[in-house]
C-alpha cells in the first residue's frame, strides 16, 4: 500500500528515536526502549497471552455485548415512544459531558473485585455512543421513503426491518467503531481499579515492580486487541453496507 | 519591593520535597513538628510534604529525580535495587520494625495464620505482601496455594468492613487497626514477625543516587532537622499530636485524635533507636535480604555499603 | 359501500386542513375516468401534493369520501400506485429488490420470475441486480415508475416525476412514458409545473387556481393520439399553451 | 422549557429512588444517599470550590488550551502538506483506538506530582477529537466554492482566512464538543494517579476514608464543570454558526 | 503582449488533457466578439464546462494562447466574470458580503456603498441583510449573477446557470437576464442544454458535436431584438429548433 508508506516511514522514525532516547537517558523504569518491550514481550507471552489476555477479553466482550443489547433495545424504545424519547435522549447527552468515569471507583465497591466491577466500567463507558448511535441512525430513516412503503401496503413490523434498521445501520456503526476502542479502555481502568488478572492489571502491577518494559508490554497487547477489535468491526461494516461501495 | 525582598527570603531556603508514604498521620509527627517548630528553616531548608497516589510513588519518584526523598518499606527498597537497578540509596530508618500486620473482622477471628487458608486475602498489590502471608502460613505449616490473594490497590480498609475480602495485609496495626476500632468494626490483627518475618524496617527514607550526588548536605541537615523533632515528639507527644491536627485542614485526610494518640504510642517504641533516631543498622538489611532471597523475591542480594548511607547524629 | 359511477377515482365534497383553520381542500369534488391521462398544474403551495397525499391515503379526508374504481375506500394504502417526484429507491436494495417493494407488503413470498418478467418488458433486465447509484436518472425514473405500477391498481399518481430531469433526458422519458400508458391501459394523474409537458401528455388539464381549493378547471387537450411534438407548435395550441403560461406566471420574487 | 419534562420527571424519579434505596441498604460508605451528598457538598464547599476546583480547573484550561494550539497547527499544516497528510493522518486515526490511556501512569514518572502529569493525560485525551476535527473540516471545504473564490483573484491566505477556516468550524466544533467532557474525564483520571490537590484527587482520598458521600461530591462537582464548559462551547459555536439559525 | 483583434475572447489553436492520452480539446480556435450574447450547446462530457475552466485560468492550455480583450493572457483569474451552474453563494455570508467578494480579492477596502447601489440595480436591495439560505432559487442566481458582474470584466462566462430552476421560475430569470445584458452591455457565454433557451437568448449558438473539440460550428439566431416568447413560435424558428433537438437526441439509457 503506497499510500502508507510516509506513514510507516514516519512510524519508524518515531521508534528509532525513541529506542535512541531510550538508551542514552539509561533509566529503564522510566522510559523502557522499544527493544525492551519487545523482549519483554517475548518473555512475558505465555503469561501475558494465556492468562491476562483472556481475562481482558472477557470484560470487553461481556461489557460491549450487554452495551450492545442494552443500547439496542432503548434506542427502539426511544423510537417508538416520543415520551421515552423527550425523557430519556436529554439525560443521555447530558451524561456524556459529565466524568462519569470517576464513578468507577465506587464500583469497586459494589461488585468487589469480580469481573462485574470492570464489565460495569466498560458499559458505562461503552453504552452511551452505541445507543445514541443506533437512535440517531434509526430517526435518520428518509420520512419521505418511508411513506412511500405506507403507500405500497407494508406494515409497521415490515417498514422496520427492510427500511429502518437498514437506514440506522451507518450510524450505528459510527457510534460502535466510538465503543469498541473505548471498551478496551474502560476495562483497562476498571483492571486498575481493583483485579487479580487482566492487562491492566498486569501493566500496573509491574508499575509497582518498576519494571518499565513490563508495564508497557501489556499495553502493547491491548492496543493490538482494541486494533483488532477494530478491524472486525470494519469488516461487519463493510459486510452490510457493502451496497456503498463503488 | 515588598515582593522582591520575598524572594529574596525564598532564595535563601533550600527547596527539597519529601513524599510520604501515606497521607499525614502520627508517624509523621515529627517532620510537622520540624516545620512548625522551625527546625528546616534553622537548616536552610524549605521542605514540602507530599502524599502518594500510587503506593509505589515514594520510591519511583525519588528514584526519578521528581522528590529529594521519598518514605518506603525496606523490603521493597531491596527489591527494586535488587531486580530492577532502581538508583536509590536509603538515607535513613524511620519506623524500625513492622508495622504490617494482618487485619480480619472480629467476627470472623483467625487465631493462628493456618486459618487463612481458604481466606480472600487483600493486599494493595504489593508482592512482598503475598511472602509475608506465605511465610507465616508456611512456618504455621499451612499452604500459601490455598490462600486467595486479592489486589485492592489503596482500599484496604473498604474492602474488609465492606466484606470483599475476609483479611487484608498492608494494613497498619497503628493506622487501620484503631481507625476502623474507632468506627465501631471490630478487628484483631496478627504481627508476622511472631511467625517468622523477619523484624524488617517498617519505613526508611530513599533518596537516589544523583540527588545524594548533588544534595547530600541538604539531606543530612535534613534528618538534623528531624531528630529534633522526633526528640520533640518523643518529649511532647501529646503537643506534637496536635501540631500534625492543626496542620491539617479539611483539604487533608482528617484525623481522629484518639486514634491518633493510639498511633503514637504504638510507634514510639519502635522508632526510637540507641544510636539515634533515623540510624541504620546494616544487619537490619542483610536480614532482610536474606528473607527475600530464600522467598525468590531476588535473585541477589544487593550490596548493602552501597545501598544505604548511615547520617549518624 | 356505496357503488358510485364507474370512474378510476372520485372525491366527493373533500375537505382538508393540515392545521384546523387553514383549509387546503374545501368541499372539493372531481373525478377522472378509467384509462385518462390527467395532468394537474397550478401555482406552488395550492395544494396538488396534498392531494396526492389524501388519495394515496397517507392523510384522510376531514369531510367528504375518496372512491377508487367506484368503491368507497377509507384505507387506501397499498391500493393506489404511487411514484413520487424524486424517485426513492432504497439504496441499498439492487433494481430488482426495489421493484419488488410494493409485492412484500402484500406477500412475501412473491414470485420473483414476475418480477424479472416485468423488469424485461420495462428494458431493465441489465440492471436488475445494480444498485440505485449505479444507474442514470432516467433509469431511476423507470424502475420507479415499474415499482408504481406493481401494486396492481390501475391509477397512477405521478407527482412532478421528471422535474429534476434535464431537458433532453425529459423529452425522452416523456415519450417512453407514453407508451409504458398506452400498453398498461391504466389511469395516470401527473403533476407538473411544465405546461407543454401537461399539454404533450394528457387528455385534460386540471387548472388549480386558488387555496383552498374549491373547484377545478377542466380544460381537454385538442390532439388525437398517437401524437408526437411538432404538433405542439401548431397556432391552436401555441395559443393554448400561452393563455396557461399567462395565467401561471407566477410572481417569482 | 416543556419539552425537558419528561426528563425533569425521569430524573427526579431516578433521584428519589435512588434515595430510598440507600436508606434501605444504610450503607452510606457504599451507597451515599443524594441528601447524603448534597450535605456533604454543602459542609465542603468551601475547601471543594475554593481549594480543589481552582487546581482541576487549571489542569483543564491548560490541557485544552495546549490541545487547541497543537491540534489546530497540525491540522493546518496537514491540510497544506500532502506529505504530512499521509504520514500524520493515518497514525492519528490508529491511535484512537488503542488504549493510549494507559500510559498515563508513566506521566506521573516523567513529570511528579506537578500540574504537568495531568496537563498531559488532558492533552492525550483531547489531541485527537480537536485535531481531526479540524482537518476534518478544512477537508470539508467545498471544492467548487474553493475554485469560484480563485476565479474571482482572491489570494491563497484570503481564500484560508474567508472560506476554509470558516468552514472548518462546524467540524472543529464537533471536536471540541467531544472534547470538552473529555478533558474533564482526563484531569480526573490525571488526579488519581498522582496529584495532591483537585477534585479527582479529592474524591479518590475520601474513599481511603470510607467516606461514599465524600467521594461522590467533587463528582457532583466535576460534573457541574463539564456541563458549564460545554455549555459555553454550545454558545460559542453558536455565536460563530449563528447564520446557520433560522 | 500580442495585440490581436478586438475581441472580447479568443481561443487560438488550443488544445487541452486532463489525463495526457485523452484529449479534450485539440487545436480548437475560436472567438466571440464585443457585446455578443453567446450559447454553447453540446451533448454532455464533451468538453463545455473545460472551456469555461481554461477561460477563467483554473485551467492552463496544453498548447496554445488564450486571449482577453485582445491581449494574450496567462494569468486570467480574477479577471473574467463567472458564473457557475450551481449559484455557491458562501452561506455564511450576507447577501452584501457574498456580492462583494470578487472585490474582496482586488482590494480589501472597498466601497460598501458602491455594492448597495450595485444591489439596488438589481432589485436585491430588500435583500441585502439575508444569508443565502432565506432566499429562493431565483434571488439566489440574480446574487450569483451580480457578483459576477463585480469582476469588472465585461466578459461574462454562465455555465447552466438556470438549470435546476422550475420551468416558471427559469422564463422569468431569462427575460431578467436579456435586461440585464441590455444595460451591462457586456459579452455573455452561456452553456444550456435547453434548445428553447439558446434560441430565446443568444446572437449566435456554438454547436459542440465530440470531443476532442477541434472545430465549433455556429449558428446565427435569426431573430432581431427585442424579442418575445412568441417569436420563438414561428415556423422558421420551429425548424431551426427541431433541426438542433434531432441533432442532440443524446442516447439516454
Ligand atoms: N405536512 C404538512 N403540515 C402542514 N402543512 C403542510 C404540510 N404539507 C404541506 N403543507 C401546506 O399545505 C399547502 C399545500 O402544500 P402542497 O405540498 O400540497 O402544495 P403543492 O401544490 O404540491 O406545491 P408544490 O408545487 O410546491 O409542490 C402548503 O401551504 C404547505 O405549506
Ligand atoms: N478534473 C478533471 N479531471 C479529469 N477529467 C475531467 C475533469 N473534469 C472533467 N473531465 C472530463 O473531461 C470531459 C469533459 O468534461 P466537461 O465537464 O467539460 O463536460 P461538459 O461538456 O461540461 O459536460 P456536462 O454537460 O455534463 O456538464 C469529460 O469526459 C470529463 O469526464
Ligand atoms: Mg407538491
Ligand atoms: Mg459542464
Amino acid at each position: 500500500m503506497k499510500r502508507y508508506m510516509y506513514s510507516v516511514l514516519l512510524l519508524s522514525v518515531m521508534l528509532i528515536t525513541w529506542e535512541v532516547m531510550a538508551r542514552l537517558v539509561d533509566v529503564s523504569f522510566i522510559l523502557p526502549s522499544p527493544m525492551q518491550i519487545s523482549i519483554k514481550l517475548w518473555e512475558l507471552k505465555d503469561v501475558l497471552l494465556q492468562h491476562h489476555l483472556p481475562a481482558t477479553f472477557a470484560v470487553i466482550s461481556l461489557g460491549l455485548a450487554i452495551s450492545l443489547v442494552l443500547g439496542i433495545a432503548i434506542a427502539i424504545a426511544m423510537h417508538y415512544s416520543k415520551v421515552l424519547e423527550q425523557a430519556l435522549y436529554p439525560l443521555l447527552i447530558t451524561s456524556q459531558t459529565i466524568p462519569i468515569i470517576a464513578l468507577a471507583p465506587i464500583f469497586v465497591l459494589w461488585f468487589g473485585y469480580t469481573i462485574w466491577s470492570k464489565v460495569a466500567v466498560t458499559i458505562l463507558i461503552t453504552f452511551f455512543p452505541i445507543t445514541i448511535g443506533m437512535f440517531d441512525g434509526l430517526r435518520s430513516t428518509d420520512k419521505e421513503l418511508k411513506e412511500l412503503l405506507q403507500t405500497f401496503g407494508l406494515t409497521r413490523s415490515q417498514i422496520f426491518l427492510k427500511l429502518e434498521v437498514p437506514s440506522a445501520l451507518p450510524s450505528f456503526f459510527s457510534g460502535l467503531k466510538v465503543a469498541v476502542p473505548m471498551s478496551v479502555i474502560g476495562a483497562a481502568i476498571g483492571e486498575w481499579l481493583g483485579a487479580q488478572s487482566g492487562l491492566g492489571y498486569f501493566s500496573r502491577r509491574m508499575m509497582t515492580q518498576f519494571d518499565g518494559a513490563g508495564v508497557f508490554a501489556p499495553i502493547v497487547i491491548l492496543s493490538f486487541v482494541g486494533i483488532v477489535l477494530f478491524i472486525v468491526v470494519l469488516i461487519i461494516e463493510k459486510y452490510f453496507l457493502k451496497w456503498r461501495k463503488k | 519591593q515588598s515582593e522582591g525582598s520575598n524572594d529574596k527570603e525564598q532564595n535563601k531556603y533550600h527547596k527539597m520535597t519529601l513524599m510520604l508514604d501515606w497521607y499525614p498521620n502520627a508517624v509523621h509527627s515529627y517532620l510537622y513538628v520540624a516545620k512548625e517548630k522551625g527546625y528546616f528553616e534553622e537548616e536552610g531548608l524549605d521542605v514540602e510534604f507530599q502524599f502518594p497516589a500510587n503506593p509505589t510513588d515514594p520510591l519511583s519518584l525519588a528514584a526519578a529525580g521528581k522528590v529529594t526523598m521519598g518514605m518506603y518499606y525496606q523490603p521493597d527498597v531491596i527489591q527494586a535495587v535488587a531486580n530492577e537497578g532502581i538508583p536509590v540509596k536509603a538515607v535513613a530508618a524511620v519506623v524500625r520494625s513492622p508495622l504490617n500486620h494482618i487485619v480480619f473482622r472480629a467476627d470472623q477471628p483467625i487465631g493462628n495464620p493456618l486459618e487463612l487458608e481458604g481466606k480472600k486475602i487483600g493486599y494493595p498489590g504489593i508482592p512482598l505482601n503475598e511472602t509475608i502471608i506465605k511465610t507465616i502460613v508456611e512456618n504455621s505449616g499451612g499452604s500459601y496455594e490455598k490462600v486467595d490473594m486479592v489486589n485492592v490497590e489503596f482500599e484496604l480498609g473498604s474492602s474488609l468492613v465492606s466484606k470483599k475480602v475476609d483479611a487484608v495485609v498492608g494494613a497498619y496495626v497503628n493506622h487501620e487497626v484503631p481507625q476502623l476500632k474507632s468506627e465501631g468494626h471490630d478487628v484483631g490483627y496478627i504481627n508476622p514477625v511472631d511467625y517468622g518475618v523477619p523484624s524488617y524496617y517498617e519505613l526508611v527514607a530513599v533518596t537516589s543516587e544523583k540527588t545524594w550526588e548533588k544534595e547530600q548536605k541538604e539531606i543530612e541537615a535534613f534528618w538534623r532537622a528531624a531528630r529534633k523533632g522526633f526528640d520533640f515528639m518523643e518529649k511532647n507527644s501529646e503537643e506534637a499530636l496536635q501540631i500534625l491536627l492543626n496542620q491539617q485542614d479539611e483539604a487533608n485526610f482528617p484525623l481522629n485524635k484518639d486514634v491518633e494518640m493510639e498511633s503514637i504510642n504504638i510507634l514510639l517504641p519502635k522508632m526510637k533507636s540507641e544510636l539515634g533516631f533515623a540510624t541504620q543498622e546494616k544487619s537490619s538489611w542483610e536480614e532482610t535480604a536474606n528473607w527475600l532471597k530464600d522467598n525468590g523475591l531476588i535473585e541477589e542480594v544487593p550490596n548493602i555499603d552501597e545501598l544505604i548511607v548511615n547520617i549518624l547524629p | 359501500m356505496d357503488k358510485q359511477h364507474d370512474y378510476a377515482l372520485q372525491f366527493k365534497d373533500v375537505s382538508f386542513y393540515y392545521n384546523p383553520p387553514q383549509s387546503i381542500l374545501d368541499k372539493l369534488s372531481f373525478h377522472i375516468n378509467k384509462g385518462e391521462f390527467v395532468s394537474i398544474v397550478g401555482a406552488s403551495g395550492t395544494g396538488k401534493s396534498t392531494i396526492f397525499r389524501l388519495l394515496v391515503g397517507l392523510e384522510q379526508p376531514t369531510e367528504g369520501s375518496i372512491f377508487l374504481n367506484g368503491d368507497r375506500e377509507t384505507n387506501r394504502l397499498g391500493k393506489v400506485g404511487y411514484m413520487p417526484q424524486k424517485d426513492l429507491l432504497i439504496p441499498w436494495r439492487r433494481v430488482a429488490e426495489n421493484v419488488a417493494l410494493p409485492l412484500e407488503g402484500k406477500n412475501r413470498d412473491y414470485n420473483k420470475q414476475f418480477v424479472l418478467n416485468r423488469l424485461k418488458d420495462f428494458g431493465l433486465e441489465d440492471v436488475a441486480n445494480k444498485y440505485p447509484h449505479e444507474l442514470s436518472g432516467g433509469m431511476r425514473q423507470r424502475v420507479s415508475f415499474l415499482r408504481a405500477t406493481l401494486t396492481g391498481s390501475n391509477l397512477l399518481l405521478l407527482d412532478e416525476p421528471f422535474s429534476s430531469l434535464d431537458a433532453m433526458t425529459k423529452l425522452y422519458m416523456q415519450e417512453w412514458l407514453l407508451e409504458q400508458w398506452n400498453e398498461t391501459k391504466s389511469s395516470i394523474v401527473f403533476i407538473t409545473h411544465d405546461i407543454s409537458e401537461a399539454l404533450f401528455l394528457s387528455d385534460k388539464i386540471f387548472v388549480i387556481s386558488d387555496t383552498p381549493i374549491q373547484m377545478i378547471e377542466e380544460i381537454e387537450v385538442p390532439l388525437k393520439r398517437p401524437r408526437n411534438r411538432q404538433q405542439l407548435d401548431e397556432p391552436s395550441l401555441i395559443n393554448l399553451k400561452n393563455e396557461l403560461i399567462n395565467r401561471f406566471k407566477m410572481k417569482v420574487t
